[in-house]
């Protein structure tokens, strides 16, 4: 056997052993890291439709084709989401989805929440990468005063208010970050008109309670 | 050498980054604030102090059981046993990061895993750990680890104090402040490290000068 | 959202440029960026290194480690996909111990091919193996280009073209800062300076003037 | 007479003659030359711009000497390149800048910029523009939240945005027809209209009755200032002319909103910072090549990258950033441009 | 004849009111006169007189040493005092000849007019030349015999005569083709015939109308010989420069004229040529300036070779009491002489006496990177460049950047704005080169 088939076999020892103790750790924290994981979308989701006892995802199948045109699996993505009132998925009270859209220099995710009028509950920015201290601004949930952004502003909007104030709409931009401003904007307004129409919502026929 | 100096000695001396100008890209990268920097400065200094405590174990092991001629042809595959040491020791921290810190992990981001090309740890397993004995190179690694850390917190003590008027996430410069954005921008951490190098020069030679 | 590889070109090179943006690949840029010669010949190295590490880092993710429908254990051995293993937590000690080899690799092959590319690019080949670019653009690609463990549409294709493309971004910058580090070292710097601080400082100028391109072209 | 004939005379090695001009006297000419810009700015945004020009011109001065002395070196704030340094920071920014602003750019410009890199004629970036790019990247909200509005300034007739910036403006009305879905219709009109009405609006670019910047606004003033430039011999045309010429053609080919070959380039010549930039800005020496055939790569790039931000980048303007990014190019331009020697084309 | 400039080049105040309307003046004898043994490129004399030993005016001091060197002669008659080192104008210090003027004037007898002189053979010609003494005297003092002998591979197409006379202040060859244009040009067509060339040019600036009107008159008959006129520019009399204008030719980087087929010589060298082969005249005298804003009563001056600055300045009335710096030559080239007592060399075209307020070299400032000096410098060189590789001791860079063919013409510091030292530093950087290759070798 020469030298280097045995030393290649050392090294193939080392990495297995190295493997094997990875594994074991990965066991352990596999499932934190997915509970990690999910927890923040759960969260995201909770924070929107606060009312919501149960989430439940409505996913659509997207084919994913080969070079000879055969399907080779379905590839499964969620939609949106329907909230639920009670523990046993009766009385839905609105809907979620996840909007994006390009901003400064990043694409930006945000969480969205309507109620059955089609109003907007509220919004959360899941993920962005814009100038911190400018377009990260989004992020602020502060209560709205009317002055400052916040994502508290979209409580209540339907879908043509959403347009931002320099574009003659009613939502507050972010001080000298209008173009992350438009691009959250743009992106909910679009997905949820998109969203409205393929679910053929139209308001429920009762006056709202507050 | 006592092993204090041998540990003392990363945090000035031989401060790994403003002397040696090693595993620059961490530095620059995570050091927007001082909790990134020291989560940063911690995973650092674990894969270090592990790396070197293994390595140097492995050589004691290899010179315990392996003829002369075993522990030379031993040595051909040195570097690349390292690095699969010094890599699952990243992924370890990787994993119980994302497990348990799950927001440091995303503002490290890939920064985690490049700790595997950090030239600090290789450099130390490679340099020192596979030639001193188990103790020094424990002093070693800490030393290091701490100077590496120190550096990070410096130049993150600077940029998100200025750039954005707080400290650990504290506002401490007053409503009046407006922060100069430039310093958690990308320049920002170039301008700063550049400076700190030049300072330290510059006392440097001012120490000489008057000795 | 997903970039046209036009856009990824842009980015790549201008916007998130790997040194000025991502602070990837720092140690040779301070290291090699003091004469034009070599810095030149460091940019291609990097890049061509850069591009080959992607390819098979790609490769050996989708095929062995991601529980990906390409994934050799389900597309050859017909596993059941819930059972195919889920190797991804080995995905930095395979990818730095692949970029090692390969680079070893192709510095053997330059070196019997053709010596006159060996003699141009042989030096800097050893010290890419701890460029953290090279890894950290493999890494890149598997954060950008898969979603939730999967390969996005095209991401084979972005992720050579990024690869390519941060290599070139690479390279721009590094012979920049060579072309005025020579000129530097011609001139009066302040003592305490010269050398890596103002090295430093000339890069943070550099990384203001590239704010010029930040906002280019997305979307 | 023979009391001659030991006297020691002065020996020193040719030419024994000199040019007379000198540093200072260039210097000073650029700063006359910047005065009618002054002057416009002046009548056009108020006594605050005056207020700026001073406290940056102040700062630029104060610094340098400051920097001289710390450093031991003799101080040389004599000849003029820190209160050029101080006069285009100012112009460079809004008549609305804060008044800490102008003093915190000329130190970044004075000290980051220009003296760690060993002061006057040592500095790779142009200290002004470098300085404008940092408070630009460091208070974005600050530098273009608010455009003071000229003197009864208006911009192809809409009133309500007239204080926007020509470019701003342009900018705006381009996005706004290329993603009509996301308009008012009103506004979509306005765009649509506000383009159109693009060439109206010639005289008052060039006389400066536009927002922007307090110096880039009155075209016909710099070019005053530039002739003067050019009668003394401090100018020569190859960035000037060649960087111009290449946003005019760039911008006639690429920027319509109707497609190739429809834009208007004498907008875009005569709006933002070009006029300003092109003869003042770019032509530092300092910062750009030694001779001529680099001055032209230069100029050609500097309008190439100016072109590209204003119509793909993220601001409205490229000029400072296109200026700043070809300077660090030179040293490279320089190194590729060394003229053939007297006879080495004969050479066998 | 399509006339081309060279490019670069600077307009320096051009100064030559003062001198060129004054006709040649000859200098009333001195009273001892220096020859040095060395006033030519090449290898110095070795002496064939000895102290004490009566001499006669022309009469030979000193006899060539090799090929590449020329004889020196006693310009007066008189009594050798010694052969011993005195301060030399070019060289810093050297062996000169001193000789003690005698009761009267006495001339050598072989000096006399041969009517049939054009009819001589070549190489008597060239004998006769080089027997005179003859180096060029358009200031690089270059045996003259040397430059009319090319090497048979080289053909010689065109003859060049160089009355540009470009240096500021100067109007020795303006006078010098004012008053002596037929031997100047019997002079020239000698050279044309030693070279065997068919075209002749005689370049003139066109500062110098009358001149120009002069030569023309007296070569009206001959279609062999032209005149071409150029904008007053400097270095347009720099022998490459010069051939660049006139022919569009350049000299190889590295090579000498005659490489494409030219020589060029200076008016003063003509006449001298016609002198040594029509009358077997020895170089004795020659025309110089004395100019300049320290200098009483400026004039131009006919002077025997050797004779000390201070008798000539004492000629045209003394120095202003503001004079402060003697330069040998012109403002661009010259050479700053510390004294008075220097003698007159076969390659002094003029002394120039400056004030206080033009001596002094202004402090160096930074380099602004304004291009100025790239733009005028005739060899297109990087004159900021090079400086700034010899300051850094980066010779071979220097050297790959050309530095060897800096005609050393000084446009580069005079244009710079920031004062800086460039052709000094140059200066400095070529002997390094030259030190280098030496040790190479
Ligand atoms: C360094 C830098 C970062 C910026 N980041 C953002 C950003 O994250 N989001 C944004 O909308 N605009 C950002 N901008 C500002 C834009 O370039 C632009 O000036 C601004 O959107 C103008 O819009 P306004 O109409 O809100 O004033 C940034 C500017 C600079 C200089
Ligand atoms: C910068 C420079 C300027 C010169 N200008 C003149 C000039 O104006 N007239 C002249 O006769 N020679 C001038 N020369 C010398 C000529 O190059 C050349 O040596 C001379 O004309 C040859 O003639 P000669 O051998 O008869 O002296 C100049 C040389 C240099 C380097
Ligand atoms: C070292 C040296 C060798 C030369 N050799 C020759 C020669 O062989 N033939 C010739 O015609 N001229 C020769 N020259 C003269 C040059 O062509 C030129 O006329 C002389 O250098 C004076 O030119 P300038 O006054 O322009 O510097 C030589 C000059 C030097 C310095
Ligand atoms: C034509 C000309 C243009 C100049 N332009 C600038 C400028 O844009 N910005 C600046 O800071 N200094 C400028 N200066 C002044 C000076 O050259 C500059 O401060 C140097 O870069 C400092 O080393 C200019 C000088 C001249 C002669
Ligand atoms: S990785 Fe390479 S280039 Fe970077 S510091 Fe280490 S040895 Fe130097
Ligand atoms: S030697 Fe000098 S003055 Fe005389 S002609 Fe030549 S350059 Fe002109
Ligand atoms: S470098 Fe030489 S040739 Fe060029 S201008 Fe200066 S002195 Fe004249
Ligand atoms: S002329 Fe003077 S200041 Fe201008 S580039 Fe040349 S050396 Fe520099
Ligand atoms: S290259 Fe990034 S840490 Fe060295």
């Amino acid at each position: 056997m020469s030298n280097i088939v045995r030393l290649g076999i050392v090294l193939a020892i080392v990495t297995l052993i190295a493997a094997f103790v990875l594994a074991e750790i990965y066991s352990v924290t596999k499932p934190r890291i997915e509970i990690q994981k999910k927890a923040k979308e759960r969260e995201a989701l909770d924070y929107v439709l606060p009312n919501a006892k149960v989430l439940e995802p409505v996913s659509k199948k997207i084919p994913i084709v080969n070079d000879e045109g055969d399907t080779l699996y379905q590839k499964e993505v969620v939609e949106y989401y329907r909230a639920y009132e009670k523990e046993d998925s009766t009385g839905l009270i609105g809907y979620a989805f996840k909007a994006e859209g390009a901003g400064y220099s990043s694409i930006i995710e945000t969480m969205v929440g309507f109620d059955t009028w089609g109003d907007i509950t509220r919004i959360k920015i899941i993920s962005q990468k814009e100038t911190p201290g400018l377009g990260a601004l989004a992020e602020n949930s502060e209560p709205f005063e009317g002055k400052k952004w916040s994502t508290q502003q979209f409580r209540d909007k339907s879908v043509e208010d959403l347009k931002v104030d320099k574009d003659g709409g009613e939502i507050v931009s972010i001080t000298g970050a209008t173009i992350t401003s438009r691009a959250i904007t743009n992106s909910i307004r679009t997905e949820m008109k998109d969203l409205l129409n393929r679910i053929e919502f139209s308001p429920k026929d009762q006056t709202k309670e507050n | 050498m006592s092993l204090i100096t041998e540990a003392v000695k990363g945090i000035y001396k031989e401060n790994p980054v403003f002397r040696l100008a090693l595993g620059l890209c961490p530095v620059l990268a995570v050091s927007t604030s001082i909790i990134n920097a020291i989560g940063m400065g911690a995973a650092t200094t674990f894969v270090l102090l592990s790396s070197n405590t293994i390595v140097s174990l492995l050589i004691l092991l290899f010179g315990k059981i392996l003829s002369e001629e075993g522990q030379k042809s031993i040595n051909k595959i040195r570097i690349p046993m390292f690095i699969v040491v010094i890599a699952s020791f990243v992924t370890i921290v990787e994993m119980v990061m994302a497990a348990y810190f799950p927001e440091l992990s995303e503002s490290l981001g890939i920064f985690i895993p490049l700790i595997v090309v950090n030239c600090i740890i290789l450099g130390r397993a490679e340099g020192f750990a596979s030639k001193n004995p188990l103790l020094p190179s424990i002093a070693d690694a800490i030393g290091m680890g701490i100077g590496f850390t120190l550096a990070l917190t410096a130049i993150a003590f600077i940029r998100e104090l200025l750039g954005s008027g707080a400290l650990l996430g504290f506002n401490i410069m007053g409503g009046e402040f407006k922060p100069v954005l430039l310093f958690i921008l990308p320049p920002g951490a170039f301008l700063v490290i550049g400076i700190y190098m030049g300072f330290l020069n510059w006392l440097d030679e001012r120490k000489k000068r008057s000795s | 959202m997903e970039y046209s590889i036009f856009q990824i070109i842009i980015l790549s090179i201008f916007v998130n440029n790997f040194v000025l943006a991502r602070f990837l690949g720092l140690c040779p840029y301070m290291g090699v960026s003091k004469q034009l010669d070599s810095a030149i010949g460091m940019g291609m190295a990097v890049t061509f290194v850069m591009t080959i590490a992607s390819l098979v880092t790609w490769l050996l993710y989708t095929f062995f480690l991601a529980p990906t429908y390409e994934n050799v254990f389900y597309s050859l051995f017909n596993l059941p996909i819930q059972d195919v293993p889920d190797l991804t937590f080995l995905r930095t000690i395979v990818f730095i111990l692949v970029i090692a080899s390969l680079v070893q690799f192709i510095e053997m092959y330059i070196q019997k091919v053709s010596p006159t590319l060996y003699r141009a690019l042989g030096i800097y080949l050893p010290l890419i193996t701890t460029n953290c670019a090279i890894l950290g653009v493999a890494v890149l690609n598997i954060d950008l280009f898969f979603i939730d463990g999967l390969p996005a549409e095209s991401s084979f294709i972005h992720t050579i073209v990024q690869a390519f493309s941060a290599g070139l971004g690479f390279t721009l910058v590094l012979v920049l800062m060579a072309g005025i580090r020579e000129r530097l070292e011609m001139i009066g710097i302040p003592k305490p300076l010269r050398g890596l601080p103002i090295a430093f400082i000339v890069a943070g100028l550099m990384s203001i003037a590239f704010l010029g391109f930040s906002g280019m072209n997305i979307g | 007479m023979n009391e001659t004939a030991d006297k020691l005379f002065i020996s020193t090695s040719s030419p024994h003659l000199r040019d007379t001009d000198s540093i200072n006297k260039i210097m000073w000419t650029v700063n006359v030359a910047l005065i009618p810009a002054l002057i416009m700015a002046y009548y056009f945004f108020g006594t605050r711009a005056l207020w700026i020009t001073l406290l940056a011109v102040v700062a630029a001065v104060a610094t340098e000497a400051l920097v001289h002395r710390v450093a031991g070196k003799s101080i040389r704030i004599h000849d003029g390149s820190a209160v050029i340094t101080g006069i285009l920071l100012a112009f460079n920014l809004p008549a609305s800048a804060p008044w800490w602003m102008p003093i915190v750019g000329s130190v970044f410009a004075i000290v980051i910029v220009k003296e760690l890199f060993g002061g006057l004629g040592n500095n790779i970036l142009n200290p002004a523009l470098a300085a404008r790019a940092f408070l630009l990247a460091s208070w974005p909200v600050e530098m273009t939240a608010s455009w003071v509005s000229p003197r009864e300034g208006t911009l192809s007739g809409i009133s309500a945005i007239t204080s926007a910036t020509p470019l701003s403006l342009l900018k705006d009305s381009a996005e706004i027809i290329a993603n009509p879905q996301n308009y008012e219709p009103g506004r979509v009109q306005q765009a649509q209209e506000a383009i159109a009405n693009l060439s109206s609006s010639y005289s008052n670019l060039l006389i400066g009755n536009v927002g922007g910047c307090i110096g880039e606004t009155s075209v016909i003033a710099l070019l005053i200032g530039a002739l003067f430039m050019f009668y003394r011999h401090v100018l020569t045309w190859q960035i000037p002319f060649t960087y111009i010429g290449t946003v005019a053609l760039l911008a006639w080919i690429f920027g319509g909103s109707e497609g190739l070959f429809t834009g208007n380039w004498i907008f875009h010549i005569l709006s933002g910072g070009l006029i300003l930039g092109a003869f003042y800005m770019a032509t530092d020496m300092v910062t750009s090549p030694l001779n001529s055939r680099g001055q032209i790569i230069f100029g050609v790039g500097c309008g190439i990258l100016t072109v590209a931000i204003r119509l793909w980048g993220g601001y409205p303007e490229g000029v400072s950033y296109s200026i700043i990014l070809m300077n660090l190019a030179v040293p490279l331009i320089d190194r590729y441009t060394v003229p053939s020697v007297f006879g080495e084309v004969n050479k066998k | 004849m399509k006339i081309k400039s060279f490019h670069g080049g600077v307009h320096p105040f051009e100064g030559k009111e003062f001198t060129e309307k004054k006709k040649i003046e000859i200098l009333p004898l001195p009273g001892t006169v220096s020859i040095p043994l060395a006033q030519h490129i090449g290898a110095p004399t070795n002496p064939i007189v000895e102290k004490g030993q009566e001499v006669k005016a022309g009469e030979k001091l000193a006899e060539a040493n090799g090929y590449i060197s020329v004889p020196v002669h006693a310009s007066i008659s008189g009594k050798v005092k010694g052969i011993e080192d005195i301060d030399h104008p070019v060289a810093g210090r050297g062996k000169a000849v001193t000789i003690v003027a005698g009761e009267s004037e006495e001339w050598i007898d072989t000096i006399r007019e041969d009517k049939n002189y054009f009819d001589l053979s070549v190489d008597e010609m060239r004998n006769r030349i080089r027997e005179a003494g003859l180096a060029g005297m358009g200031g690089a003092t270059f045996p003259t015999h040397v430059k009319l002998s090319p090497p048979p591979d080289k053909k010689i197409d065109t003859a060049i005569l160089n009355g540009v006379e470009c240096e500021p202040y100067l109007t020795a060859d303006h006078r010098l083709m004012l008053e002596y244009p037929e031997d100047i040009l019997n002079g020239f067509r000698l050279i044309m015939k030693i070279l065997g060339v068919q075209r002749g040019i005689i370049g003139i600036e066109n500062n110098k109308r009358d001149a120009v009107e002069v030569m023309r008159q007296y070569i009206n008959n001959s279609n062999n010989i032209k005149i071409a006129v150029f904008p007053v520019k400097y270095p347009q009399g720099a022998e490459k420069q010069l051939i660049k204008a006139t022919l569009n030719r350049e000299v190889p980087s590295g090579g000498l004229p005659m490489d494409i087929g030219v020589v060029v010589q200076n008016v003063g060298t003509a006449k001298a040529v016609y002198d040594a082969v029509a009358h077997r005249r020895p170089l004795t005298h020659r025309v110089l300036t004395v100019t300049g804003s320290g200098i009483r009563e400026p004039k131009n001056v006919l002077a025997p070779i050797g004779t000390p600055f201070q008798d000539i300045v004492d000629f045209c009335g003394g120095l202003t009491e503001k004079a402060s710096k003697i330069i040998m030559g012109g403002p661009m080239m010259g050479i700053s002489q510390p004294h008075l007592k220097v003698p007159v060399v076969k390659g002094t075209s003029g002394i120039l006496i400056l004030e206080e307020k033009e001596s002094h070299l202004r402090p160096e400032e930074p380099c602004i990177n304004c291009g100025r000096c790239v733009l005028v410098c005739p060899s297109h060189l990087l004159p900021t460049t090079l400086q700034m590789l010899v300051y850094n001791e980066r010779i071979e860079e220097a050297e790959d950047l050309h530095i060897m063919d800096c005609i050393e013409c000084g446009s580069c510091s005079y244009i710079c704005p920031a004062n800086r030292y460039l052709v000094q530093t140059i200066r400095h950087g070529k002997r390094q080169v030259i030190q280098a290759r030496k040790k190479a070798s």
